[in-house]
């Protein structure tokens, strides 16, 4: 595995070169943030800029979100095996097209420090690429201890102890809609008023039904980046019902996110021999 | 001028859908029914093969659409007395039986029939249940009304009783009624009238008669219903204890030479295949054992469907022939048999289920007979092999099991196709307008604008008599309706479904200025209609009535309840008042259409539907890629009542290229198809010199046929004395049968029914018995022994298999594991088998190796799937709406299907199922414009981000991405409203009309309008 | 005006006393998820009070609380007591500017007075603290704001190490801390004048005009560059201390309903959005213009002051490190440039 | 918790086949509680999960959903997408901490009278057992008089 220096390295060297020889107009990678150790997302279009992209420790934002700014455009963008299947994902709702995009898509992740879907991550090579960066492993896992939330341990009432008091303080600034590649909707569910699916109320009730559908309409797409999670500026674990979303779909309709530019989301497909689990006898 | 009526005799499956397609060609239909209500047996059964499909689920909608159709009049508890008169113009004679209840007034409410005191069997659930005197024929009759049983209701009888009449709130009950004769003036008329299943004596020798625990299958069926007699409990008839080792016994009564129902009832292997899959369903552990002769499993679909229940642990077959069926103290049966060895078997069974089998029932063979119309020795309908449909008197039509034993896909076919023919009589005899009552009251109403007022809503709350008043306290409801917001009125009606009522509604929406209509009262799935006219007459658009159900589903399931239950039926009217506020003014589109026909492939199948549609007066193009007509009917001998084919198909080729409608293209290819519905723009191009033709149409009828497997087995294509039965045919046709041929070996089954095709070619069987006879009565010398897996000469045909084993073939079976070995020798071809009893390895030589190669599907049918977006099977042929209700269906409108490219069918149901295609072509043809559904999906392009995931979604290919605009379009005449793509959106760009989501949530937040969050908080501070 | 003296337990005790008359609400330091939050809440032990940095939420929730039932009493809150008045403890200069800003725009304007806010705002009484040191990202100074005291408090801590300073400016609150030793005003004026010398000043330095031009700068094409990586969430908007935008809207149903009043932010898409569909800012640079302009252009013009105090909770809060000193370096580096040679010309 | 306790359960059922099984029992007269307020939909297809989510966020105390058999769908294979959301969402709501007794998957075809009366029956005695739904907030519903319909947790 490739170190974070060697990476940056090597993604300068190829923003450099296809800005040089024209292919791209831009390129959207990480760059050093105002404050101490943070990172900015970083929009270069001239080839001089390309010594400002990094790839660090801190490197969390989804990238791909980006992308819908530049729709028809000739960009490339540094795609985190993460990003890269949400790229894959907007190929496949033809929301991007595959000729306007590079994708520098990084082999290998070293992972986010912080950033606890890392640790569950499965999927370390990027899944469509352009330039490969870094170097392809095989390794399933990192070698960071897997954080202890065992929900499944948890019982209902404990598990829903737990949500109220992470929705609690939710106040709904929406960054972790706005951080999430999957949410592109031209108007959100939570600005409808025909009907009024969510109250606006920042209220528990309203807060919970918030991340609830939300998360219903993560299942299937979303890729357990953990973005969201992160943007959060009051420490909410907003991944948790997304991450469930995902696993569930692993687990029984043995479905992965975004492995395929051509795949139909989970939910737009069925096997007559789907799982009922959960239905009443 | 309106199109002469149609009479359509049987109410069952075939004759509701014969009624529906000739109403929906624009023909007026006297729909007859001998029952008290429709639905034959299908309504019966509680499952169908092979897709373990919902009987009733299926049945139901397509009876109420037939029954609500504006062209139909159905009469039921009916019979046909006399038939005057010729094609054209006949004068049929109905007489209608009394039932003694005003079907006017009759609101099927039951009250009567609790109130009973006279018990007797159930007819329709054979008997296995008890009924009163007077009764429902079944729990979902359509229509929706009691019968009194004369027989044994005390008061027409004895004079005393009368208690159904005292219950009746309406006083429907006339004691008094008398038989009622009537004459009606039709142009053709379609026997749909089914059949009887085997009973009494002919199963005696089972022990039918004998013993409590031998039923019939009929009767299993309804053991097995849900809605049966034992709600779907397998028990056992003697003591109602569970069953748990059942024996089915397979051909009972069908296939017996000493017996008059010497013929294959063609459905008894598969249903009892069925039945054996649901007994697994319900009793886990159950041990089942079918005892068969041959597995006639050859209907498209089927041969998975046995192999699925093969591989079931504890579903056994047993190719054992039944030696005794004996009962012990214990009511247990005992069933000895012999297996493959000779060897007696012995087994014991708490059930055994007798696999009867189909006949025309004897009062339907009479009144053929009485009617002119011929009947063959086993009393089904005398009809030709290539004229399937047609009767001997001319005009008179004939469809379903009546032609002989046939599921309900073929069934359904035949009706289709049936009235095609009926219907083209009632083309050719038009009559005056004025003449027809049903064709009258069509005159359009101007509703009145109601957009730009504000909402005023009327609730009426039904009685129902006492039905819903004895319950729910209906004065309370009403009151407090009258509170509801946007509730401009609300009223109390004893009966609204009455003329009286309905006629209050329109005088209320007139009085007040009503807006939006809360009907209250019974189910919506049989009095929408009802109530939505009562609207329309009053001015106002249809769709602004909502209806709640507060009977069904609430007085009559809470009736200790009361307080429960009028709460209940108040919630359930302020969500329906909630819902009323957000519904719209919705209309049924009039979308225009060209009236030219497509039909691809130039084969029989292509030629007789192109044929009927141009018959019908639409012009028809009819496209072929070869340089001829004819298909592979050019090579066949004999049809598989074993007359030549040839005439047949010269006939038909020359009226196709004599009729002024039909346009053909010969050796031209389809270059691209465009269009939906209504629309469809082709453009061929020639073969010969590129030229490209563009045409336009609004239907297009896929019949492509099908072609032989192209195998190396048995040293096909490698040797010249191995050739295929149609290479046989073609050479017996010219002659060329070498006379040094004194031996002849055919095998069966070559690529069928194995690995890679799992399905059953169908016609290969009686296609080599057929050929074999053929040889047999001109060279009986010659030898000729036929290698068979299982020999399935299905139906009647099996009557040539008998004939065959007369006239000296050998049948010799063989397994799939041990298939036989072919090897050159010489001349000659060397062929080694198994002998099944004596389990001995013969060798021997024959003349001429004949291979009954499978049928498979079309190469060209991956790229014709694309083009008309329509869906393929496993196997590569095309994949109808429903496999068993609309079998030329496809899900996309407009299209249809027929002949090989369906599945392997021999010629004469090729014919049949053309017919049928042509007929529901014509459906679309013959009307004026396309009527969209009201209840449509709608797109909001502002907010559609154009992920396409409606698309994928939607089974009838009715909403689309449009990428110019970046934004999914409906085409409303292809959508059915099903909102399938209205949960997918994540953006809620998609709406269905009826259904928005902003009225159900309207409605949800009304029936939990007693619950309100404690949303009140908090300046974003919360101390934990 | 009176100055006092104490020690952290006398005021811990005199809190204590007062907190049967008034509601008290402090900044505390919380526990949430994985991160540690100060924030201002409404508290029952004192000992919770959290003064050793810069909360990272402003007290604007306290006065004007994400959203309130329209005529009904803002708070829900079960520490919060409708009757008493509220004792708005340790806000920092940045922020009682904030709230200076906002009773610009609810209260002064007579016109335009909102009622509920204002009857909330009577009801507070702001103790105000020094800043000791600078924060992580803030740069009141760079606006021209001392960090060390603000004049619209009528009351003011000073704290050293384990002493409080106490500076009540106005007659009416000095009976409240009338059980308190009285202060020094000469070593509280050296404790001020050590502080100011002290306090290092802020490395950011800004030169733009105030109000910004409108004309020269709004058409600028600044703001595309400048508004690039934002995400269009509310962050930056919800933690402003003088972001006052709201909106209406019902809660409830057809037979029961509740209006409301709550926080908008002009970063959502959906903000100025017509009933018609129209959206006359329907891109993220025109919102973030808005933000800008509105802060340094449009308040300054129709009001004393600026929209922004400098706290620089934006920019820590920011998910994607959107950086408003950047943007008004954009802006400074603009003017000079271009916009300042239009202004010759 | 107390015993008299009476759920309401938001019920959506399919036109075609649970609907029809719903107007069946009734014909048939089989009782059953009066606890469901049904919402009738074209196909389980058209459900959207978010109606579900908001049934309990407008204070169902459980759902019940009934559609046509897998194979059954009036509408091909509505069901069928409708099964793979309604699991999805079960296991969400599950995890979330909703309890399973609330959520009421089934299928109904339109001769299951009898079914459909057991299957009320069941939902109705799952979501008794389970007590009143207390909002996501878990503090309760307040009728409209404005006093608390349910206790604390």
């Amino acid at each position: 595995m490739k170190n974070y220096d060697q990476i940056t390295e090597e993604i300068r060297k190829i923003a450099k070169k296809i800005l040089n020889d024209k292919t791209v107009d831009k390129v959207i990678g990480f760059g050093l943030g105002t404050i101490n150790q943070e990172i900015t997302p970083l929009f270069i279009s001239k080839a001089e800029g390309a010594k400002k992209l990094v790839f660090n420790k801190n490197s969390h934002m989804s990238l791909a979100k980006y992308l819908l700014n530049y729709k028809n455009e000739d960009v490339a963008i540094v795609a985190k095996p993460c990003d890269s299947r949400a790229i894959n994902t907007y190929l496949s709702e033809k929301i991007i097209n595959r000729n306007d995009i590079k994708v520098i898509g990084i082999q290998g992740c070293p992972g986010i420090e912080g950033n606890t879907a890392c640790l569950e991550c499965e999927v370390r090579n990027a899944v469509i690429s352009d330039y490969d960066v870094g170097e392809k492993i095989s390794k399933k896992k990192t070698n960071q201890l897997k954080e202890e939330k065992d929900f499944d341990s948890l019982s209902p009432e404990e598990r829903f102890k737990y949500f109220r008091n992470e929705f609690e303080r939710c106040t709904r600034c929406y960054a972790c809609r706005e951080a999430c590649y999957v949410c592109y909707c031209k108007e959100c569910f939570t600005e409808s008023n025909q009907p009024e699916w969510l109250n606006k109320s920042v209220s528990l009730n309203e807060n919970f039904t918030y991340h609830l559908m939300r998360a219903m309409h993560m299942a299937g797409r979303c890729v357990n980046c953990g973005a969201c999670e992160l943007a959060c500026p009051e420490g909410i674990d907003v991944r948790a019902l997304a991450a469930k979303m995902y696993n569930t779909a692993t687990e029984i309709f043995d479905y992965k996110v975004g492995m395929d530019q051509k795949q139909k989301t989970l939910l737009a497909e069925y096997d007559v021999h789907d799982s009922e689990k959960g239905f009443m006898e | 001028m309106a199109k002469k009526p149609v009479m359509v005799l049987g109410g069952g499956i075939a004759g509701v859908q014969a009624a529906t397609d000739l109403a929906e060609m624009g023909i007026p239909v006297y729909l007859i029914e001998k029952s008290p209500a429709l639905g034959g047996k299908m309504a019966q059964l509680d499952k169908t093969f092979p897709t373990n499909d919902c009987s009733t689920c299926i049945l139901a909608p397509k009876i109420s659409d037939c029954y609500n159709h504006e062209l139909v009049t159905t009469y039921t508890y009916t019979e046909l007395e006399n038939l005057k008169g010729i094609s054209g113009n006949f004068t049929a004679t109905i007489k209608q039986k009394p039932r003694y209840v005003d079907v006017d007034l009759c609101t099927g409410c039951a009250e009567c029939i609790e109130n009973c005191p006279v018990k007797v069997d159930d007819g329709f659930n054979q008997g296995i249940d008890i009924r009163k005197a007077v009764f429902k024929y079944q729990e979902q009759a359509v229509p929706n009304v009691v019968t009194i049983d004369a027989k044994h209701c005390l008061m027409i009888n004895k004079g005393v009783c009368g208690l159904c009449l005292k219950n009746c709130d309406k006083d429907a009950i006339n004691y008094d009624q008398k038989p009622k004769t009537e004459d009606l003036e039709v142009a053709s008329v379609i026997f749909a009238a089914g059949y009887d299943a085997f009973e009494g004596n002919i199963v005696s020798e089972y022990g039918y008669l004998n013993y409590d625990n031998v039923i019939t299958s009929l009767e299993y069926e309804r053991y097995l219903s849900a809605s049966g007699p034992t709600g779907g409990h397998v028990v056992r008839p003697s003591d109602g204890k569970d069953a748990k080792k059942i024996a089915f016994l397979h051909c009972a009564g069908s296939r017996d030479i000493r017996s008059d129902t010497n013929y294959c009832s063609s459905v008894c292997c598969m249903y009892s295949i069925k039945q054996s899959i649901i007994t697994k369903e319900h009793i886990k552990d159950a041990n089942l054992d079918l005892y068969y002769m041959d597995i006639r499993s050859f209907g498209k679909g089927f041969e998975r469907y046995y192999n699925m229940a093969d591989d079931t642990e504890g579903i056994n077959f047993k190719r054992n022939r039944i030696a005794s069926i004996e009962d012990d103290e214990d009511n247990r049966i005992l069933i000895k048999s012999l297996d493959d060895d000779d060897n007696i078997i012995s087994d014991q069974y708490d059930l055994v289920i007798l696999a009867v089998g189909l006949k025309p029932s004897k009062e339907v063979s009479e009144m053929m007979k009485r009617l002119k119309i011929r009947v063959n020795k086993f009393g089904f309908a005398d009809v030709e092999e290539l004229n399937p449909l047609k009767t001997s008197r001319d005009g008179v039509y004939a469809c379903g099991v009546i032609t002989g034993p046939k599921d309900i896909p073929e069934s359904v076919i035949q009706a289709s196709g049936a009235a095609v023919m009926a219907g083209e009589k009632a083309y050719q005899n038009e009559i005056d307008d004025s003449e027809l009552e049903i064709v009258n009251n069509k005159e359009k109403k101007e509703y009145r604008f109601v957009e730009n007022e504000r909402v005023k809503t009327g609730v009426f709350v039904c009685d129902c008599g006492t039905n819903i008043a004895g319950v729910v306290d209906v004065p309370s409801v009403t009151e407090r309706a009258k509170e509801l917001p946007f509730v401009e009125h609300a009223e109390e009606v004893k009966y609204l479904c009455s003329s009286d009522g309905q006629e209050l509604i329109s005088k209320r929406i007139e009085e007040k200025g009503l807006n939006r209509i809360v009907v209250a009262s019974c189910t919506p799935r049989t009095h929408e209609p009802l109530f939505r006219k009562a609207v329309e007459r009053a001015g106002l658009n249809p769709y602004l009535m909502i209806m709640t159900n507060i009977r069904d589903q609430d007085s009559w399931v809470h009736r200790e309840e009361k307080e429960k239950a009028t709460e209940k039926a108040f919630d359930l009217i302020k969500g329906a008042a909630a819902k009323a506020k957000s519904v719209k003014t919705l209309n049924r589109e009039k979308i225009e259409k060209i009236d030219n026909a497509f039909v691809i492939g130039g084969g029989v199948s292509g030629m007789t539907s192109a044929l009927q549609i141009a018959e019908l007066g639409f012009k028809t193009y009819l496209i072929e890629k070869e340089k001829i007509l004819g298909g592979k009917a050019n090579q066949l001998l004999l049809s598989m009542d074993g007359k030549p084919v040839k005439n047949y198909l010269d006939d038909l080729k020359q009226k196709v290229e004599s009729n002024p409608n039909l346009t053909v293209y010969t050796d031209h290819s389809i270059e691209s198809i465009e269009g939906y519905v209504g629309n469809y723009k082709f453009k061929l191009k020639s073969n010969q010199n590129d030229e490209t033709t563009e045409l336009e149409g609004g239907v297009v009828i896929v019949a492509t046929g099908a072609k032989e497997l192209i195998t190396d087995q048995y040293l096909a294509d490698q040797n010249k004395n191995v050739i295929s039965q149609l290479d046989l045919e073609e050479k017996l046709k010219e002659n060329k049968l070498d006379q040094s041929i004194k031996d002849i070996t055919m095998i069966q089954c070559v690529g069928s029914r194995e690995e890679g095709r799992e399905y059953c070619s169908r016609l290969c069987c009686t296609q080599a018995v057929n050929n074999a006879i053929f040889i047999k009565e001109r060279y009986p010398d010659l030898n000729i022994r036929i290698l068979y897996r299982e020999i399935r000469t299905y139906g009647l045909y099996e009557d040539k298999y008998r004939k065959a084993r007369e006239l000296g073939v050998d049948f010799i079976r063989y397994e799939v594991e041990d298939k036989p070995k072919v090897t050159e020798n010489g001349n000659k071809i060397s062929v080694q088998y198994t002998e099944p009893i004596t389990k001995k390895h013969i060798k021997t030589d024959t003349d001429l190796l004949v291979l009954a190669k499978a049928i498979t599907a079309q190469d060209s049918n991956q790229t014709l799937s694309k083009a008309l977006k329509v869906p393929l099977n496993e196997d590569k042929f095309f994949l109808e709406a429903h496999v068993k209700l609309r079998p030329v269906d496809f899900a996309t409108d407009g299209v249809f299907l027929t002949g090989l490219a369906h599945g392997p069918k021999n010629l004469g149901e090729s014919v049949a199922q053309s017919r049928a295609a042509a007929s529901r072509a014509a459906a679309v043809l013959s009307k004026e414009f396309l009527l969209t559904e009201a209840m449509v999906s709608t797109v909001n392009s502002n907010l559609c981000s154009a992920c396409g995931t409606c698309e994928d979604v939607c089974a009838f290919k009715a909403i689309e991405v449009n990428y110019d605009k970046q934004t999914a379009e409906v085409n409303t005449v292809l959508c059915k409203g099903c909102g399938n793509c209205v949960s997918v959106c994540r953006s809620h760009a998609v709406e269905l009309e009826g259904f928005t989501n902003q009225q159900i949530v309207d409605e949800l937040s009304a029936l939990f309008s007693d619950r309100k969050s404690n949303n009140q908080k908090v300046g974003g501070i919360i101390n934990e | 005006m009176m100055i006092k003296k104490a020690d952290q337990e006398s005021i811990l005790k005199l809190l204590n006393n007062l907190k049967n008359d008034y509601n008290i609400a402090a900044p505390v330091l919380l526990k949430k998820g994985k991160k540690e939050i100060v924030e201002y809440v409404f508290i029952d032990d004192l000992n919770d009070i959290y003064l050793d940095r810069q909360p990272d939420s402003s007290p604007k929730n306290i006065v004007f609380p994400q959203n309130s039932a329209i005529g009904k009493d803002y708070s829900g809150d079960k520490l919060y007591d409708p009757e008493k008045k509220t004792i708005l403890w340790g806000v920092r200069s940045c922020d009682i500017e904030a709230i200076k800003t906002i009773d610009q725009v609810f209260i002064e304007d007579e016109m335009y007075t909102d009622q509920s806010y204002k009857a909330n705002r009577d009801k507070t009484i702001i103790v105000g603290l020094s800043c000791e040191e600078r924060e992580k990202n803030c740069f009141c100074d760079a606006l021209g704001f001392n960090p060390i005291e603000s004049d619209y408090a009528p009351i003011y801590l000073f704290i050293k190490e384990d002493q409080y300073y106490i500076k009540i400016k106005e007659k009416e609150y000095e009976s409240l801390f009338s059980s308190l030793f009285d202060g020094d005003q000469t070593e509280l004026n050296e404790l001020l004048k050590l502080r100011e010398k002290d306090f290092n000043s802020s490395e950011f330095e800004i030169d733009i005009p105030i109000p910004l031009p409108e004309k020269d700068i709004f058409e600028a094409e600044i703001w595309d560059e400048m508004s690039e990586k934002c995400l269009s969430c509310g962050v930056c908007t919800y933690y402003c201390p003088t972001c006052y935008c709201f909106n209406f809207f019902w809660d409830g149903n057809d037979h029961d309903s509740t209006r409301y009043k709550n926080w908008d932010s002009c970063m959502f898409t959906t903000y100025s959005a017509h009933a018609s569909g129209h959206n006359p800012r329907d891109s993220k640079d025109k919102r973030y213009r808005n933000r800008i302009m509105h802060k340094f252009s449009y308040h300054p013009f129709n009001y004393e002051g600026l929209g922004c105090v400098g706290c620089g909770r934006c920019i820590s809060r920011c998910p994607v490190n959107l950086d408003i000193r950047e943007a008004l370096k954009l802006t400074e580096k603009y003017l000079q440039t271009k916009g300042g040679a239009k202004k010759d010309g | 918790m107390s015993n008299d306790f009476e759920p309401k359960i938001a019920a959506f059922l399919c036109t075609w086949c649970s609907y029809a099984a719903a107007d069946l029992a009734g014909s048939s007269r089989i009782q059953y509680p009066p606890n469901i307020r049904v919402v009738r939909v074209p196909c389980t297809g058209r459900m959207d999960p978010f109606l579900l989510i908001k049934a309990f966020n407008m204070g169902a105390d459980g759902i019940l959903v009934s559609g046509c058999h897998p194979g059954d769908c009036h509408y091909l294979d509505g069901n069928l997408y409708a099964r793979r959301k309604f699991v999805m969402l079960n296991e969400l709501m599950q995890f979330a901490g909703v309890k399973k007794e609330r959520l009421n998957f089934t299928w109904c075809s339109a001769s299951e009278g009898k079914r459909f009366a057991d299957v009320v029956n069941k939902a109705v005695k799952r979501v008794k057992s389970v007590g009143p739904w207390q909002g996501f907030d878990g503090k309760g519903f307040q009728s409209k008089e404005g006093e608390l319909i349910s206790e604390e947790l």
